[in-house]
């Protein structure tokens, strides 16, 4: 039992009695605050012409953090190509 | 009737992911842990929006298919829709680290020639 | 509105929108060749960079600037809270991204000369955009899911930046170990996300800092998102990647990585100063009549990680031949310095006699971060010059390159005295201050960092002694000097931190002090968002 | 990794334009239905992986040269930080919506309930989803592409 793994066990034992701490306390089903969503439900369609709710989050009301979403995947497949740009015929 | 069983599924898959990080010895097992870890906490970003509604539970809010009684009392018979498209996003960034890790792991299969960590870290050392 | 009205009002957006704009052009014009890709990316830096001039001078002159995406208004009508993504900048955000963009001009015309004769250059330069726009928009963001994702975006393009080098196994190994690493502690963050999304159904910063009632649920996502944010900054039980990551990426690219690990100390420092800062007071227990505050609890926490952060990076910075490694610990012990500042600040917020020393402990942080960030990158450009006139990075095989390398020995020797804060330059002024400050809260504190940046000093001398100076080595005597670009690139952060040494109160003034005053009191930031509700 | 045999191939000739419609028609309706640019993409990414393991990745690799690839994903994003410059331009800010009702395609206000004249709704979205649908077609086939062709040559078989 090398340090290494003592002390990951340590480690996995404090996150596991925080995580199931939390999951116990949650109560599922009825969120506490609910007014930005609400807003979101009601002004979809006047606003912003869509009838789905989530794709005037994804494309308008959050319309930024698919941007960054779309460099991800542009970052993650410019990596992917420098790191095989050695594969040659 | 169901309490809260997603979260301790959350939990479960998180610490699922999180025993095979720290304890696998296989690389491709610890890219494995992490996805898993990754969906744990994409499924705990969804339940977190979850709003109970009637006797069958909150209704998508998509306005092209929703029941009419539905749609009449409108905000509160519909799921929070924000959880989702952050939940998007997170799968998107999943398959994005995943992709980096898996064209590591060839390299170092293709440099080392194993692919247990510990004997990499060892060729490593010296 | 005339053109500059317009960008000025536009400017926090673009300066995010202007290098992802050029990062998905460049694959495009890299087509042509290789002079007009590298005047391209010239160019949009300089356009950024004037835009972060512009935007600079206007948060100074008329306070904090919120950007609203896609609407005109923060809250939209009849609404407390507000539903679009906002970027918000005052003081401290200014101060971050005027670091950013003098990193990544140098990097920039460091890398044109540095990396000439490598393959896969389009596709580095597009990544490098990449890590450079994304470090602006986890400084600029007000909003908590959308500074996630753009620590995600830094994560990947740091990762495949680390493994440019694909033939050299270790440089793989380290990027491996880099991206498990941070995508763990993302993963980590974005679980206290969705914690405080679910108690308070808002993502934006300001709202979140105005509603946090410091719940149980709060102090599960504070502790996470500490973790999270202290892995990635490079804190001690979490530092293992720093060293590898640094020591085996590109030159050009380790300076874009300080700047990086700098954001994530920033975003730190935003999250248990802005977000939690109303509830920094309250009482968690008592003990005899002294009540113990969060703020106590968490300072004396960053202030233990401190302490052993400087020696465990200096008494490694010691032990290390491979000269990139070594740097790479001392910059660890430079980070455990900022946290000293942090933490002291943090055990003086609320007792009235140390205030005063708590604010000067947080300018000097403060101060040392550009400090900091200017010293080791210049002794990690010196590091990739040696590298690409002598091919070699252990030390114990250098010697004597001063004969042939003049200018390289004058940039290190500046760098050796900068780092390890002697009088001349800059890093002494800002190391002054946390001496001074932090001696008041707790002398053993200031006693042990003087040491460490004493010994920090033999380590280097070390280098000076070992590399440059001693016997003509045979194999090195037809070294010639770094092409021009690079000394060009060194020289510009030696004049820099000449100047901050010898006229340090000019940039405590006008630049660190407004900073810091953002920092502390989250009041303003609060109000210009919900408009005076807070 | 090597050709399958001449049943698989022909029955992946057979699903393939199935396949393809379906993923375009969950990017087309991203705004009326669940889904969008990125479930749309990753679907006809699917079949044209489908495709690249039915032909083997050493022919497919000569038929389709990754760099025509990666210009189609620079194209796929420029359209949509382009669309994002737009708003800047036409609707005063970064990231508006400047083709709900005042635009002169896709500005219909959409009535609830599924109406076949709904497709010509929700302003900027559609560009977005269209531009995003692109950038994950062409980014997901080309890091399959690339780690299937690497994975047959010599010498990554130690």
């Amino acid at each position: 039992m090398s340090i290494r793994t003592i002390v990951a066990i340590v480690f996995f034992s404090i996150l596991a009695v925080f995580f199931v701490f939390t999951a116990l306390m949650l109560s599922f089903g009825e969120p506490k605050k609910t007014d930005m969503d609400d807003y979101i439900i009601m002004h979809t369609q006047n606003e912003t012409g869509t009838n789905s709710g989530v794709t005037t989050i994804v494309f308008d009301y959050r319309g930024f953090d698919t941007l960054g979403e779309a460099t991800i995947l542009f970052a993650a497949v410019s990596g992917v190509i420098m790191i095989f740009r050695r594969v040659k015929k | 009737m169901i309490y809260n069983l997603p979260f301790i599924a959350v939990v479960a898959m998180i610490l699922i992911g999180l025993y095979a990080v720290l304890f696998k010895r296989n690389l491709v097992k610890m890219v494995i842990g992490i996805s898993i870890i990754e969906s744990g906490v994409n499924l705990f970003l969804i339940t977190l929006g979850y709003r109970w509604w009637g006797e069958n539970g909150g209704v998508a809010p998509i306005f092209t298919s929703a029941p009419s009684e539905a749609v009449k009392n409108a905000p509160e018979s519909m799921v929070l829709p924000v959880p989702q498209a952050l939940t998007l996003t997170s799968i998107v960034i999943g398959v994005a680290v995943l992709a980096l890790m898996l064209s590591l792991v060839m390299h170092l299969y293709k440099h080392y020639g194993t692919l247990d960590i510990i004997k990499i870290r060892r060729m490593n050392e010296e | 509105m005339n053109w500059f009205e317009l960008l000025t009002l536009h400017s926090p957006a673009l300066i995010v929108a202007v290098p992802l704009l050029a990062a998905f052009l460049t694959p495009l014009i890299s087509k042509i060749n290789d002079i007009v890709r590298n005047l391209f990316v010239l160019i949009m830096l300089s356009i950024t960079g004037l835009l972060v001039a512009i935007l600079g001078y206007d948060v100074f002159t008329n306070g904090i600037r919120v950007y609203v995406f896609g609407g005109g208004v923060p809250l939209p009508s009849g609404m407390t809270l507000p539903v679009r993504i906002m970027f918000e900048v005052d003081a401290m955000s200014i101060f971050m991204i005027i670091i950013t963009i003098v990193l990544a001009f140098i990097s920039i015309i460091y890398s044109l000369s540095y990396l000439k004769n490598q393959d896969g250059l389009d596709k580095y330069y597009t990544i490098v955009l990449l890590l450079i726009a994304s470090v602006f928009g986890m400084e600029l963001t007000g909003d908590l899911f959308n500074f996630f994702v753009f620590l995600e975006i830094s994560c990947i393009t740091s990762c495949a930046l680390i493994a440019f080098y694909i033939h050299k196994k270790e440089s793989i190994l380290a990027a491996f170990n880099y991206i498990v690493i941070s995508s763990i502690g993302a993963l980590f963050i974005l679980f206290a996300i969705a914690l405080l999304y679910g108690q308070y159904n808002a993502l934006n910063m300001a709202t979140l800092a105005s509603s946090i009632e410091f719940t149980f649920f709060d102090k599960i996502a504070l502790v996470l998102l500490i973790t999270g944010l202290a892995m990635k900054a490079g804190l001690v039980p979490m530092h293992m990647w720093l060293p590898d990551a640094y020591g085996r990426a590109p030159a050009s690219v380790t300076i874009i990585l300080i700047g990086a690990t700098m954001a994530s100390f920033y975003a730190l420092l935003r999250v248990s100063f802005t977000i939690y800062g109303n509830s920094l007071a309250v009482e968690l227990n008592k003990v005899g009549n002294s009540s113990i505050k969060l703020n106590m609890i968490l300072g004396t926490f960053v202030l233990v990680l401190a302490i052993i952060t400087i020696i465990v990076g200096v008494l490694m910075a010691l032990k290390q031949s491979n000269l990139k490694k070594m740097i790479a610990f001392a910059a660890i012990a430079e980070i455990g310095y900022m946290f000293l500042a942090v933490g002291s600040w943090l055990v003086a917020l609320n007792d009235p006699n140390l205030a005063v020393a708590g604010f000067n402990a947080l300018k000097g942080g403060i101060f040392h971060i550009i400090n900091d960030v200017l010293d080791i990158g210049l002794l990690f450009l010196v590091a990739g010059a040696i590298y690409y006139a002598t091919k070699e990075t252990s030390l114990n095989m250098m010697g004597g390159l001063a004969r042939n390398m003049k200018y390289t020995t004058v940039f290190f020797i500046i760098g050796l005295l900068a780092v390890s804060g002697m009088p001349p330059m800059n890093g002494f002024a800002s190391k002054l201050l946390i001496y001074e400050s932090t001696y008041l809260i707790n002398p053993i504190l200031a006693i042990v960092a003087v040491l460490c940046s004493i010994l920090l000093l033999a380590v280097f001398v070390k280098v000076l002694h070992s590399a440059f100076l001693g016997p003509e080595i045979p194999d090195f005597k037809d070294v010639k000097e770094v092409p021009k670009s690079m000394l060009a690139a060194m020289g510009v952060i030696a004049c820099v931190i000449i100047i901050f040494g010898l006229f340090p109160d000019m940039i405590v003034n006008n630049l660190v002090q407004p900073a810091a005053e953002a920092l502390a009191n989250n009041s303003n930031y609060i109000t210009s968002v919900l408009g005076g509700g807070a | 990794m090597s050709e399958m045999s001449k049943i698989v191939r022909t029955l992946s000739n057979i699903l393939f334009p199935f396949i393809m419609i379906f993923g375009l028609y969950v990017i087309a309706h991203g705004h009326l239905t669940p889904g969008g640019g990125f479930q749309g993409g990753a679907v006809v990414a699917s079949g044209c992986i489908m495709l690249l393991v039915a032909y083997g990745s050493t022919w497919v690799f000569e038929k389709i040269k990754t760099s025509r690839l990666s210009v189609f994903e620079s194209l796929g994003a420029l359209g949509f930080i382009g669309t994002a410059f737009f708003g800047l331009v036409f609707g005063g800010w970064f990231f508006n919506n400047f083709l709900v009702r005042n635009g002169i395609i896709f500005n219909i206000v959409p009535k609830t309930g599924s109406t076949l004249a709904n497709f010509n709704t929700a302003g900027v979205l559609p560009l977005m989803n269209f531009s995003v649908g692109v950038k994950v077609i062409a980014g997901l086939f080309v890091i399959v592409l690339v780690m299937g062709y690497a994975s047959s040559l010599k010498e990554w078989k130690q």
